[in-house]
């Protein structure tokens, strides 16, 4: 039979974001793939040498659509370090809570975004009307659905609203009550099992190989492998929580530890709240002055944080001026949505490569920028 | 756009545009960071198929075409094919800021900056992104515009059809592109 | 965990950097000549540094320079490494890392795309990754202006300063 | 690893077909859309009341969003622009920066979300407290104090510690190079400060040239509307930091400081190069400037910068006026005064001294020597308050004792007699100068100090500026504030004291001054001279009655048209004091525009 | 046969397709209940379907069109043959292999019709339908010809009408109850529900068969859908679950079993396309040959019962 070239994407229901897999196919095997990025990109690392340093706040949580928290705070991070600044003890709980709520809404959102490849709806309804729920959260707290620009340099933007506590309890514990019929409709499938199971293998060498983090690297190698834990920051050193790993990593292994890592955020987001100072201030100036003429001192410095892909990082560059000098994007996907795809979805079938773009947790944005 | 506002169409017109108007199908294609409040809109919390419109996966199905936010050069030119795809009556929705006047995006090298230069928009809706409250009621919005026969961007596109291709071509250079395998 | 002092004069006797720092929490920045590129990321690697997070550039432009930034990472010390070398902004060219990391390889693409430096060895550096039917020099450049070319290419609105009554111009909703 | 499976788990889901969904109903989307959260951010609410019209917000805005757009209906008022934000919400994209920067505090964001149409111009809008579609609604996101993104405190200059009142030494030290960064970055560059400076320096531009440490720079700037920078850096009344769009929620600005710090901080070579940058080649046309005060040398100077060769004749001994003779050494020390007028000196000005026009040559002579005249005599002469014992040798006047003290400094002149206890009258600035040098000079000759100093005015509405206040009293000053003079009590032919009575009112109901005493709240302040600062008249006496005939002269000002130019004399300009009353910069500001006036009559005389 | 058959046999078409398309409007609220929302109205098909007709369309050439008409014709002509609660309106020609051979006529329609579109998803849909056709037939056939052979009949009508007086008991679905199994299973096949619905998967490839059809054609298609729903549906009913003694029994016997099919296919994602047919030839066909062996051998079921 002969060749033919298909497109997965850049308009394909199974392709999650606007993004592009070549595909040449005999019968249902793919035999050669090639990425194309670039549907999405926009220049921000150009836009953001064009911006203030607090101007850059509104155009940074842009570059990961599903999770724009992780760009905030790694964007924070990284101007801290530069600028040599001490955020205020309750900025670091506040972040956290941020941080974990977006990594709750994310693996609850891709828990239920396997419904699209493998085509079990109810799973993606149910999952995502679990997830807006975390979202009404956010935007009491920061007055936005999607894009908070909450984490600043310096701290957070606001205190926490009166109440807010209470109701982020509510929902962590209505969540709890839901998520294990999540499991029962996910996780427990037979036909999810047929699909996942043994399938789309992520072996340890083409984790070292690629460069792959996240749940990616820590179902395949064992290893605890989490910044938050290798390397914490904020204050992720005085909670307590584990790091769900394990040492196969196929599609359904990969989706089980997404599961555990929920309730791991949630038992960490009950922490948080415990241990949060009640009083004292949530931020302090990048610098003297207003924000139109914040500088940051000259210096190169690589933040990162791990977000639910992996290892998120920005390399900011600044001359001692009011705008970055230059600003570089690691995209936690950039491994395996590029020289993954190329080099590892072939051999597999057609019906499975939107599963692969789903489980390997390719996010389309953060590729492209 | 200077849309002609008169209503002339015959009663079989009017019929079909009630069917238009209560069955929209839109083109699911992400093509901006404003489809991530789509899912919403689609899902259970908002439940968009109340309003009879649901997710397509050709753009030969769908009658209505949602730009969700920024486009990028590469971007549009398979906005544009799609366009082209679909079937008439066929409606275009800008989302948010980036589709009225480049967004936050504006000087950026890689991104348009209005929509309505080459693609017929019918309807914008405010936000960046516009919350799913603002997209269902953009799109109940659209349904009333296609029953009182307002929404004819798909016909100023018929009969401007050079002036948006010249558009298309000042900006793009190439609207279709032949290899796009990059090998 | 090697402390990271050790860590430091480890890898000034190794390397024999032209500039080393520390610009963060468990980080090192260290500077080397660009030859010495190839060498230090061999024996950075042999030292746990195992990731490469980001290869990227900085266009130096006043120094008429661009600067090359490799930064690993060892899961096990948890120590980030900032490897960076200069090359001539005139002549930007470099070897591919990818016999080292395999992964450098589409972030020497994209590096070639955005600022214009070839990585030799790198097969598909040629071929467009991001951009599509590109038609101006490589955009992160700093003399790349990006307002004045979306200017060129893309028209804005220009809206008129008239409000029906002062204030609340739409005339739906 | 839970990696069991169960063909009956999933079958659980079916519950679902009985209960209640979860999804919003359609009235809650469609008749009543549901409310955002309180911190919602919305579409733009903006004050118009409160709105400066600085655009902050446009400055800050990330994407360009917000235009400045000018709104004649509005109206005048001093420190607000008539313009107001449009908001393209093609381009906005919420981030509310916009109001975490609002120096007025006027713009917040609405819990509105909806706005929808086929019209892509209607999203550009120009909203007030009402909101972009004039209906009302709750506010959403607000500026609080941890969202603040101005810097609204001043950085603290280092004053001298408390015995700075035993010498003459500059007080106020200036900033440092790291304080002078952090003060300048806090400037919103709106420019309100530029409007209201009678002489419109480019405030937000020299600033903006400190904040980039680029001195010379500055220089250039301040040199471009004003030729006194160093002088205007220390005793300007700074009108600018009053309206300062920082000062509605915070301090204003050290704008008068920074300038200081400029034309401190600058190398010599730099400075004199920056300054003399405006001075062109001589062209043919001579002018005569009479007066050496702030008007006149600024006239002379920008004379110079547009070709003209220009003479300056001063009665006294040196050029400067009252910034060689009015302002305390405290405050203005000789350098600073010399700097400036070596500038202008450099840039070729001619100073004819100890000539006095009136006496020593005539207004007619200088008229036919000259292609035009500016005068800028100012107000020289102390006002009398002529309340009983006013023609005591011991009531001393302010102009004649500062300049004396000046010249004593100078070692021109004696010390002026002084005595143990005295006291000032009069709630100006010029009255603290008098009562400060007065301490000084007690200081220095007894070693103790007595000042009292009696005005009209309460505390809360002084004239004189706030500093002085806090300063004078710092130093020992008696303030007697809200009374009035009444009699100077003279025994033995001396003055043993002034009597002093509690005012009620300054200003009648025609808000005229006539002000009225409770007669029975009066005591007597102990003092063996009385110094009188109440205010300073003009001379005219070089006025020919011809020519007096010829002008109108109203409450001491003499009334000119566009430029400084008498109706009648179109020969002749003034500026300074003699027009607009007494100010250092309203007289720099007069001058300025009476050289601009005076090219073009020259000019249009040559045609 | 005379012009009342024709007559009949147009108001047939007429009435199913009201009666299944707004059954599938209620279906889609079933899902939506399942789902956790409301869904869309109960009309919503028929909105789409009119909707759909009123579009353009655009022809990729004379295959792609004629296509379309041939399968629509063979449902068509196929649906009225369907016995419906005894009434036929064309008597005696009800017989199972009738109803295949025209069933077969449309899915080739369809089938050259999709390829015709020179698309390379709908080529894949279109191989992906016959091997899904391939794989549940077998095990429905084996299943019926147990049947018609222990019946003694073909007729469908006939089959129907034996299963009736007995109540539940009288069903084959009873009487044969792993057949009843795989008859389910292999409705769910046959219309292409989830899990069996790998040839028209959005995800995968771009809904199939129907990635080029837009408009009229499209509207075309839907028809085409409701009544083949029909057919397979009834098919199953009469056969498998007594068809109906009257009218209104057998549309709320059809209304359950229909909507069965939905709810299952609810909480279900699908089966790949080799998976589905391992599954068929594994799990039904392995059911259908135990039940074939014994009904031929022992006669339970059928001459054994009560």
């Amino acid at each position: 039979m002969n060749e033919v070239k298909l497109f997965l994407g850049p308009q394909h229901p199974g392709m999650h974001g606007n993004y592009s897999v070549h595909m040449y196919v005999d019968g249902d095997i793919i035999n050669k793939s090639r990425p194309t990025p670039g549907f999405l990109h926009r220049g921000f690392e150009k836009l953001m040498e064009r911006r203030l340093w607090m101007g850059n706040l509104a155009l940074i949580p842009r570059i990961c659509v599903p999770e724009p928290d992780i760009n905030e705070m790694v964007y924070a991070m990284g101007v801290e370090a530069l600028a040599g600044i001490d955020v205020p003890e309750k900025a670091h709980w506040i972040r956290m809570l941020v941080l974990e709520l977006a990594r709750i809404a994310v693996h609850t959102m891709s828990l239920g975004f396997i419904g699209g490849p493998t085509g079990m709806y109810t799973a993606t309804y149910w999952a995502i009307a679990q997830r807006d729920l975390i979202l009404d959260l956010f935007e009491e707290l920061s007055g936005a659905r999607i894009y908070h620009m909450y984490i600043i340099p310096g701290g957070v933007r606001k205190d926490l609203p009166d109440g807010f506590a209470g109701h982020v309890l509510e929902k962590m514990a209505e969540l709890e009550t839901k998520l294990p019929e999540f499991g029962e409709l996910i996780l427990k499938h037979p036909v999810i099992h047929a699909r996942a199971k043994d399938n789309i293998m992520l072996p340890a060498e083409v984790v070292w190989e690629l460069g792959v983090t996240g749940v990616g690297m820590r179902s395949a190698t064992g290893l605890a492998n989490d910044l938050r834990k290798v390397k914490p920051y904020a204050r992720y050193d005085e909670v307590e929580f584990e790091v769900p790993v394990a040492v196969y990593s196929d599609a359904l292994t990969r989706l089980n530890l997404k599961f555990r890592e929920i309730y791991q955020s949630i038992s960490i987001v009950r922490q948080v709240l415990e241990k949060m100072p009640a009083d004292g201030p949530v931020n302090v100036p990048v610098s003297p002055g207003n924000a139109l003429r914040w500088t940051v001192p000259a210096g190169m410095v690589y933040a990162a944080v791990e977000s639910s892909r992996g290892e998120y990082g920005y390399f900011i560059v600044s001359d001692g001026r009011e705008k970055p000098y230059r600003i570089a994007v690691r995209g936690a996907s950039y491994p395996q949505g590029l020289l993954g795809i190329e080099k590892y979805l072939k051999g597999y079938r057609i019906d499975d490569a939107s599963l692969w773009m789903d489980t390997m947790g390719v996010c389309s944005p953060e590729i492209d920028r | 756009m200077v849309l002609d506002e008169k209503d002339n169409r015959s009663p079989w017109e009017k019929i079909g545009d009630y069917f238009s108007a209560n069955s929209v199908w839109m083109k699911w294609y992400c093509t901006g960071c404003g489809a991530i409040e789509m899912p919403p809109t689609m899902t259970s919390r908002f439940d968009m198929e109340r309003l009879g419109m649901g997710p397509m996966a050709t753009p030969r199905q769908a009658d209505v075409l949602l730009i969700t936010g920024y486009l990028s050069t590469k971007t549009l030119r398979r906005v544009i094919y799609s366009y082209e795809q679909m079937n008439s009556p066929r409606y275009v929705v800008g989302f948010g800021s980036c589709t009225v006047n480049g967004g936050i995006y504006y000087d950026s090298y890689a991104t348009i900056n209005r929509l309505d230069m080459y693609l017929p928009v019918d309807l914008y809706i405010a936000g960046c992104m516009p919350r799913p409250e603002a997209i269902m009621n953009g799109f109940a919005k659209l349904i009333d515009m296609i029953k009182k026969g307002e929404a004819r961007g798909w016909r100023h596109y018929q009969e401007n059809y050079e002036w948006y291709k010249k558009n298309q071509l000042d900006s793009l250079g190439e609207v279709i592109i032949k290899d796009e395998f990059h090998e | 965990m090697n402390s990271m002092n050790s860590m430091i004069s480890d890898i000034k006797a190794a390397l024999s950097p032209l500039e080393t720092s520390e610009p963060a929490f468990r980080q090192i920045a260290a500077v080397v000549k660009p030859d010495g590129i190839h060498g230090a990321l061999a024996y950075l690697k042999n030292k746990g540094f195992t990731q490469l997070c980001i290869l990227t550039c900085i266009d130096w432009i006043e120094d008429s320079q661009f600067e090359l930034v490799y930064i690993l990472f060892s899961w096990t010390d948890g120590i980030h490494i900032q490897l960076r070398a200069r090359i001539d902004r005139e002549k930007p060219f470099f070897t591919t890392v990818t016999d080292i990391f395999p992964g450098a390889r589409y972030y020497e693409r994209e590096v070639h795309e955005f600022f214009g430096v070839e990585f030799c060895g790198n097969e598909d550096l040629y071929k467009p990754l991001f951009l599509e039917l590109w038609d101006d020099i490589p955009p992160l450049r700093k003399d790349f202006d990006p307002q004045a070319y979306s200017d060129s290419k893309f028209p804005m609105r220009e809206n008129a300063n008239e409000f029906l009554s002062m204030t609340g111009g739409g005339d739906d909703e | 690893m839970n990696k069991q499976k169960s063909i009956f788990s999933p079958v659980k889901a079916w519950k679902y077909l009985l209960r209640k969904p979860v999804t919003v109903l359609k009235k809650d989307i469609f008749d009543n859309p549901r409310e955002s959260s309180p911190r919602y951010r919305g579409f733009h609410q903006n004050d118009w009341d409160k709105c400066l019209g600085c655009g902050t917000c446009s400055r800050i805005c990330p994407t360009n969003a917000i235009t400045m757009v000018q709104v004649d209906t509005l109206e005048d008022k001093e420190g607000y622009k008539k313009e107001r934000p449009a908001f393209d919400y093609g381009r906005c994209s919420f981030c509310a920066l916009c109001v975490d920067i609002c120096p007025s505090d006027s713009l917040n964001m609405s819990r509105e979300y909806l706005h929808l149409s086929k019209q892509a111009e209607s999203f550009y809008f120009l909203p007030d407290s009402r909101g972009i579609h004039g209906d009302t609604r709750d506010r959403g996101y607000v500026r609080d104090d941890d969202s603040e993104l101005l810097d609204l405190n001043r950085y603290e200059m280092e004053l001298e510690p408390v015995d700075r009142k035993k010498s003459f030494i500059e007080i106020v030290r200036g900033f440092s190079l790291e304080k002078a960064l952090a003060e300048s970055a806090r400037c919103v560059e709106c420019g309100i400060c530029t409007e209201a400076c009678p002489a419109h320096m480019n405030i937000p531009e020299y600033i903006k040239s400190v904040w980039e440490d680029d001195m010379k720079g500055a220089v250039g700037y301040l040199y471009k509307t004003n030729p006194l920078a160093n002088v205007c850096g220390r005793i300007c009344t700074h009108k600018c930091e009053g309206v300062c769009a920082l000062g509605k929620r915070g301090e204003a600005i050290s704008i008068r400081w920074l300038k200081r710090f400029i034309v401190d901080n600058t190398p010599m070579d730099d400075y004199e190069e920056a300054a003399l940058s405006y001075v062109t080649e001589k062209v043919d046309g001579k002018v005569a400037v009479v007066g050496s005060g702030p008007s006149g040398l600024s006239c002379a100077y920008y004379l110079r910068t547009l070709g003209y060769e220009v003479d300056v004749y001063e009665e006294k001994a040196l050029p400067g006026g009252v910034i060689r003779y009015g302002g305390p050494e405290y405050r203005l020390p000789e350098e600073s005064v010399l700097k400036d007028i070596g500038i202008i000196e450099k840039s070729g000005v001619h100073f004819i001294t100890g000539t006095k026009v009136g006496r020593d040559v005539s207004l007619e002579e200088l008229r036919d020597r000259y292609d035009a005249v500016f005068l800028g005599t100012g107000f020289s002469l102390s006002r009398q308050l002529r309340i009983p014992g006013y023609e005591h040798s011991d009531v001393k006047y302010a102009i004649p004792f500062l300049g004396q003290t000046r010249d004593y400094l100078r070692g021109l002149a004696d010390m002026p007699d002084i005595m143990e206890k005295v006291v000032v009258i009069g709630g100006g600035n010029v009255a603290f100068d008098v009562g400060r040098t007065l301490i000084r000079l007690q200081q220095r000759k007894y070693g103790t100090d007595h000042v009292s100093i009696a005005a009209l005015e309460h505390r809360g509405i002084l004239p004189c500026d706030k500093e002085e206040l806090e300063e004078g009293g710092e130093e020992g000053l008696k303030g007697h504030f809200g009374y009035g003079p009444d009699e100077i009590i003279i025994t033995d032919g001396k003055i043993i004291g002034l009597r002093v009575k509690k005012v009620i009112s300054i200003f009648d109901a025609d808000r005229k001054f006539n002000p009225s005493y409770d007669e029975s709240d009066s005591f007597v302040i102990e003092a063996g001279q009385v110094y009188i600062a109440t205010g300073q008249m003009p001379e005219y006496e070089y006025f020919s009655e011809e020519m007096k005939s010829m002008i109108t002269i109203e409450r001491g000002q003499v009334k000119v048209g566009a430029h400084g130019q008498f109706e009648n004399f179109p020969w002749l300009f003034a500026g300074g004091d003699i027009v607009q009353g007494p100010d250092i910069i309203t007289g720099v500001a007069n001058g300025h525009d009476a050289a601009d006036g005076i090219d073009e009559y020259l000019r249009s005389r040559k045609k | 046969m005379n012009a009342m058959n024709f007559v009949y046999g147009f108001l047939v078409l007429v009435a199913v397709f009201i009666f299944q398309t707004t059954l599938t409007g209620i279906n889609r609220k079933v899902t939506a209940r399942l789902q956790k929302r409301y869904g869309a109205r109960w009309y919503q098909q028929f909105l789409d379907i009119f909707k759909a007709m009123r579009k353009d369309s655009t022809s990729h050439g004379w295959v792609f069109d004629f296509g379309v008409i041939m399968a629509l014709g063979g449902i068509m002509a196929t649906v009225i043959f369907i016995p419906v609660a005894g009434f036929e309106a064309f008597p005696g020609l009800d017989n199972v292999f009738v109803i295949s051979y025209l069933l077969a006529v449309g899915m080739l329609g369809m089938a050259m019709s999709a390829a015709g579109s020179g698309n390379p998803w709908a080529s894949i849909g279109v191989a992906r339908a016959l091997t899904n056709m391939l794989a549940y037939d077998i095990p429905l056939m084996i299943v019926i010809f147990t049947m018609i052979f222990a019946f003694d009949s073909a007729s469908v009508g006939e089959l129907a009408a034996m299963q009736q007086g007995m109540g539940v008991l009288g069903w084959n679905a009873v009487r044969m109850p792993l057949g009843g199994i795989v008859a389910v299973i292999a409705l769910l096949g046959m219309l292409g529900k989830k899990p069996f619905d790998s040839f028209i998967a959005p995800a995968e490839i771009a809904s199939g068969p129907m990635v080029e059809y837009g408009g009229k054609h499209l509207g075309f298609m839907f028809i085409l859908h409701e009544f083949m729903t029909f057919i397979e549906v009834s098919l199953i009913l009469n056969l498998f679950f007594g068809g109906g003694a009257t009218i209104w029994e057998y549309m709320l016997k059809y209304a359950v079993l229909y909507t069965f099919t939905t709810i299952i296919s609810g909480v279900m994602p699908r089966f790949k396309i080799d998976q589905a047919v391992k599954y068929f030839y594994r799990v039904p066909l392995a059911m259908a040959v135990v039940q074939g062996l014994v009904v031929i051998f022992t006669g339970l079921g059928v001459k054994i019962w009560f």
